[in-house]
């Protein structure tokens, strides 16, 4: 037998840590309890080293059902239902296989919805890939899609929205989130809870396997160039399954069978039983030798830790197992009775009747140790800061440059990834992808959800604090250019090694930036993910918050789209003054240049704007709204004309500004709307009673873009050729 | 050649067609995989050159080593 | 009158067929089970989208072995109305009631899109309200809509008018570009010799409101209450 | 046993991967073909009876005879 204190330090646990678990037990671990400990105070389960940044978060309001710390965030959406929604990351799994990898993703976070007792209806993606002028980066981007698609399709809930961006920081460390967001009634919400002395512990779904052992202590490593031996910690997603879950474990909690109910995900088995003990300040009672298993022989600890997909487990009161097992076997699936919910505080595990392992459930869920870890500002980060954009002389052509923005693979349509989702199924798509956010009638109340998800990880890279109110300005920016109000957001927190300093530094300012807008905004976080490591051969990924917006509308027919609709209506610029050239897209495409700083937030103003372009959107006032991100007011028009199929002939505000500046700058707090002539008075007033600039632009019509600065053309493009340009780009360099 | 998923993973498939043949009752039957096959014609000068070509392919595109395996048989189609 | 939604294991347009037959429609509609022995008596069939046993060996194939599809096979030949929809197609044809198959999309992708159809024959109940030739706008969401027969067979096909979508431009010509998935020929429906089992690969149960884009399915629902109910038209269309 | 799609029936995923050999340099590739490989491990008493229990099972569920033909190979493991 290897000593103690190899396999110790094969799974990853610091002789301070060991001392802990020792102080926990009062004595010392056997093996099996080792590894328990090691899965579950992994980073993955444990958050050692962001918890306490994460305090941060506003995670309360009057809507918040249920905050983090469950499978997922729950949100009050009124007439007695909920929103139910979280992100999480599946990075490092679809860098070695990005298929399985993706679609592994999506069924993980599928389970943490329907775990809750809510209906899934849409999936929402967030995506970071290398250049695609390398063909493994194409190899992984192509992987993913189709993964994603693979798992998302055949479950029937729609893909609506996501976003993609292409940096060479990510080449060999793609970014790969996926988001769910479920429907329920309130009163159908169960909990990860193992409560009720003597109810049974039930498992349900796939059988237990080898794949995905030790995955999220491998997920908690850092990627060095030959993890590719790292194996069998891909699993292969079974949709199938996954959905059959989703039905029988909604009948189960729509018919009150269940009591608690915990998917299995990181961490396996461990996680499921010390978590749902633990939260109910229980014990649980299992026999191992119960546990249908795919190999006949595995060891105590490897069916501990295994993350086979597609499992759940149940608390169920003894008189329910019957019923359960009916609607079990009506989807053709097993259910296998593990044990009961004890008194004590211990999970006991027994394996051909012997006990092999003995923990406090607190202790190990969530008795890990929380880290202060070092932070120190980067080198780089002053002199990228100190770089003035401005010192460049301006481009030449302005029609070339916006041809090649919009031709850009950052910027371009990404239709050719969306059609490989289904984002029809349910038939309450009612706005799809390609809009500012993708919004879900939910028929049970006549209402519609809001959804989309934001990050910039050049902003973050270049300025973290200011990035990450960035990510959550322009996530419910989003939402409010579609009418909604947000109501929560989710995020996931995708950095490098949170052990260097630099790294560390770079988490903290984009926490504090993210927790800073939420408070202005009166946006609660109801859940997230971090995902840490993200590095290969030290070097570290962009540091990448990506943020999950959901937000309530009042009445489906009432959403705000991007597109131009009518000849003659006029084009209005509102909100924000505040520009930069930093970080911006123009800067990369037309200079490779990653510098500067991104513009400054005033939360105020951005708040302001957002309660503007609701009234406006809700009055019916406007015809068109479209917040301005990358790329900035000339990549916003173009998208109005083209998916309006309408031209429009515009003139900037008179300013002492460089034309690049106001034409590409970027900056927050700006939307794009348009309006019938007869609507301006109207609009206008309620702009400068919300307190918020309004520039005339011009007017939609024609089939010609044309920006003028003081009746001097700038730009102009025929619909066609920028069509050209912004679409296609994907099938010619992916055919 | 045949690529298939490796022993340890779980074969999705595989159980799929087992338990519908288990239902159209074909008792029998105790376990199916399912994997890929894949005929590939190529001119070499000799069975080692097609060899080699052909390991080469499959690490490179036709398998992924994360969690398939994959196994094949040369057949000599003509002289040139 | 009473229609039936075939749920097999991952059918996953059922609840959207239901919603429109019951909520937009107002029709009686049913949920019948992949391991029902009877068809609870049901007047007109539905087989709907879906990944049924998650397609894992070819589309539909398991589906079209389990038990529910005896009785469908007997409701089918005694000449009731049954419609195959998306993966509801790939079963009909995986069981032998409808002729051909389809297989692996041409370019290998899943495609989920907006396409227009022609209408070949309005001759059978399922088209009866429209005019041959009339152009219908509804999505497809398959990675597997390629249809595939023999030569000799699709001649026979369109002699014999079982042809009764074609994929076409908005305009209603057969162009290459309209065509999202290979198919032979374009066909994007067909039916049986007699003319009460269509398979269709676009999805007429999500163009059934305007707010989802269109309303064009409904074509096909009132043409089977039209010939079947023989009674009023309800619905938008 | 292997599955494949019949000679006349255009195989995009066999164009696919000779497509993509090609581009990645193997110029001695012709012509590629995919199809399914399935193991069925099963329990008869002889090989015939394994026999005819395989082309049962390949008639009524593993291939799909309009656009697929099929072969296999039995293989005994061990006699009970
Ligand atoms: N991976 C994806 N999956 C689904 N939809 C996507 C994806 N990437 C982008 N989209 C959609 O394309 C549109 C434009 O994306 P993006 O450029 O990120 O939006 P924004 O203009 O808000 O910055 C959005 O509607 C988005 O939902
Ligand atoms: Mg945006």
């Amino acid at each position: 037998m290897p000593d103690q204190e190899e396999i110790r330090r094969k799974l990853g646990l610091s002789d301070s840590e060991y001392e802990l678990i020792k102080e926990h037990l009062r004595r010392e671990p056997n093996v099996t309890e080792l590894n328990m400990y090691s899965v579950m105070w992994s980073e993955h389960c444990s958050y050692k080293h962001s918890r306490s940044s994460l305090e941060l978060f506003p995670t309360s309001g009057p809507r918040v059902v249920q905050g983090p710390g469950e499978n997922a965030g729950v949100v009050d959406i009124g007439d007695g239902f909920a929103a139910v929604f979280k992100i999480e990351s599946h990075n490092h799994p679809s860098a070695i296989e990005p298929y399985q990898g993706a679609a592994t993703g999506v069924g993980g976070i599928l389970r943490d919805i329907f775990t809750m007792g809510a209906r899934p209806v849409a999936f929402l993606n967030s995506l970071r890939f290398g250049e695609l002028n390398s063909a493994a980066c194409r190899y992984l981007f192509d992987g993913v899609v189709a993964g994603i698609g693979g798992y998302g399709n055949c479950v029937g809930v729609p893909t609506v929205a996501g976003e993609i961006y292409f940096e060479p920081c990510y080449e060999r460390n793609p970014l790969v989130n996926a988001m769910c967001v479920g429907v329920m009634p309130l009163e159908r919400l169960v909990l990860g809870k193992a409560g009720g002395k003597g109810n049974l512990v039930v498992l349900a779904g796939s059988k237990t396997g080898r794949d995905g052992i030790g995955g999220v202590t491998f997920a908690s490593e850092e990627l060095s160039s030959d993890s590719e031996k790292d194996r069998p910690a891909v699993q292969v997603g079974d949709p199938f399954l996954g959905k059959l879950l989703i039905e029988a474990t909604l009948e189960a909690v729509e018919n009150g069978l269940v009591t608690g109910v915990q998917d299995l995900g990181g961490a396996g088995l461990t996680c499921a039983l010390t978590e749902t003990a633990s939260r109910a300040g229980s014990g649980i009672e299992v026999e191992l030798d119960r546990v249908p298993l795919r190999e006949a022989e595995m060891p105590a600890a490897e069916i501990l830790v295994s993350e086979s997909q597609e499992r759940m487990l149940f608390i169920v009161e003894p008189e329910k197992l019957e019923p359960l097992q009916e609607v079990f076997k009506h989807w053709e699936l097993d259910l296998a009775v593990l044990g009961r919910v004890t008194e004590g505080r211990e999970v006991v595990v027994r394996q051909g009747g012997e006990i092999v392992a003995a923990v406090p459930a607190e202790s190990i869920a969530g008795g890990a140790p929380c880290y202060y870890p070092q932070s120190r500002e980067p080198a780089y980060y002053k002199e990228l800061a100190a770089f003035e954009p401005l010192t460049l002389p301006p481009p030449k052509d302005y029609n070339r440059v916006l041809l090649e923005l919009l031709g850009s693979f950052d910027l371009a349509s990404k239709e050719w990834v969306w059609r490989r989702y289904d984002h029809m199924v349910r038939t309450s798509t009612v706005q799809g992808p390609g809009g500012d956010a993708a919004v879900i009638r939910v028929r049970e109340t006549g209402r519609a959800l809001a959804m989309s998800v934001d990050g910039n990880g050049r902003y973050c890279y270049l300025d973290p604090y200011r990035g990450g109110m960035l990510a959550v300005c322009e996530a419910t920016r989003n939402l409010s250019c579609c009418g909604a109000e947000p109501v929560g957001i989710t995020d996931c927190l995708n950095f490098g090694n949170p052990e260097k300093p630099e790294v560390f530094w770079q988490f903290e300012e984009a926490v504090k930036g993210m927790a800073a807008a939420c408070e202005a905004l009166n946006v609660p976080v109801v859940g997230g993910n971090v995902s840490f490591y993200n590095e290969v051969d030290k070097e570290a990924i962009y540091p990448t918050p990506v943020v999950g917006a959901v937000g309530l509308l009042e009445c489906p027919e009432q959403q705000g789209k991007v597109a131009f609709k009518d000849e003659g209506d006029l084009v209005l610029l509102l909100g924000g003054n505040e520009l930069s050239l930093g970080g911006s897209q123009l800067l990369k495409s037309a200079c490779g240049k990653v510098a500067g700083r991104p513009a400054a937030v005033d939360l105020e103003l951005e708040k302001r704007v957002q309660d503007l372009s609701r009234r406006l959107v809700r009055e019916k006032l406007v015809e068109s709204a479209h917040d301005l991100s990358e790329g900035g007011l000339a990549v916003a028009l173009a998208e109005c004309c083209l998916q309006g199929n309408l031209g429009a002939v515009v003139d900037l505000p008179v300013s002492d500004r460089r034309e690049d500046l106001v034409l590409f700058g970027e900056g927050p707090s700006r939307i794009v709307v348009s309006v019938k002539p007869e609507k301006l008075a109207e609009t206008a007033a309620l702009a400068k009673a919300g307190g918020v600039d309004l520039f005339e632009l011009g007017t939609a019509g024609g089939g010609i873009l044309k920006i003028n600065s003081s009746s001097k053309p700038l730009i102009s493009l025929t619909l066609d050729e920028m069509k050209q340009a912004f679409e296609g780009v994907f099938k010619w360099i992916m055919e | 050649m045949e690529v298939t998923l490796k022993k340890e993973v779980h074969d999705p498939q595989g159980s799929a067609v087992e338990n519908s043949l288990k239902s159209l009752g074909y008792e029998a039957v105790q376990r199916v995989r399912v994997g890929k096959y894949l005929e590939v014609e190529l001119e070499a000068p000799d069975q080692n050159e097609a060899a080699r070509l052909v390991e080469d392919m499959s690490r490179r595109l036709l398998s992924n080593p994360v969690i398939e395996d994959y196994s094949y048989t040369l057949e000599e189609v003509r002289r040139q | 009158m009473k229609w039936g939604v075939v749920v097999f294991p991952a059918s996953n347009c059922d609840l959207d067929a239901y919603h429109l037959l019951r909520d937009v429609l107002g029709e009686k509609v049913e949920y019948i089970r992949h391991d029902a022995a009877t068809l609870a008596g049901c007047d007109l069939l539905i087989l709907p989208g879906g990944f049924t046993y998650g397609d894992y060996l070819r589309p539909g194939a398991i589906a079209a072995r389990s038990p529910v599809m005896g009785a469908v096979v007997d409701f089918a030949a005694g000449g009731g109305p049954v419609l195959g929809i998306c993966n509801g197609f790939q079963v009909l044809t995986e069981a032998g009631l409808l002729p051909g198959a389809l297989y692996r999309n041409s370019h290998l992708q899943f495609r989920c899109l907006e396409t227009y159809v022609r209408i070949e024959s309005s001759s059978i109940p399922f088209t009866g309200a429209a005019e041959t030739g009339k152009v219908l706008k509804m999505p497809v969401a398959h990675g597997d809509g390629n249809y595939y027969l023999p030569e000799e067979k699709r001649l026979e096909l369109e002699e014999n008018g079982q042809i009764i979508f074609r994929y076409c431009d908005f305009e209603g010509n057969i162009v290459r570009e309209a065509n999202p998935n290979g198919s032979v020929d374009s066909i994007a429906g067909v039916c049986n010799r007699a003319g009460n089992v269509l398979g269709m690969m676009p999805h007429p149960e999500r163009a059934g409101e305007k707010i989802l884009g269109s309303e064009d399915g409904l074509v096909i629902f009132n043409s089977l209450l039209e010939f079947y109910g023989n009674r009023e038209v309800r619905g938008g269309a």
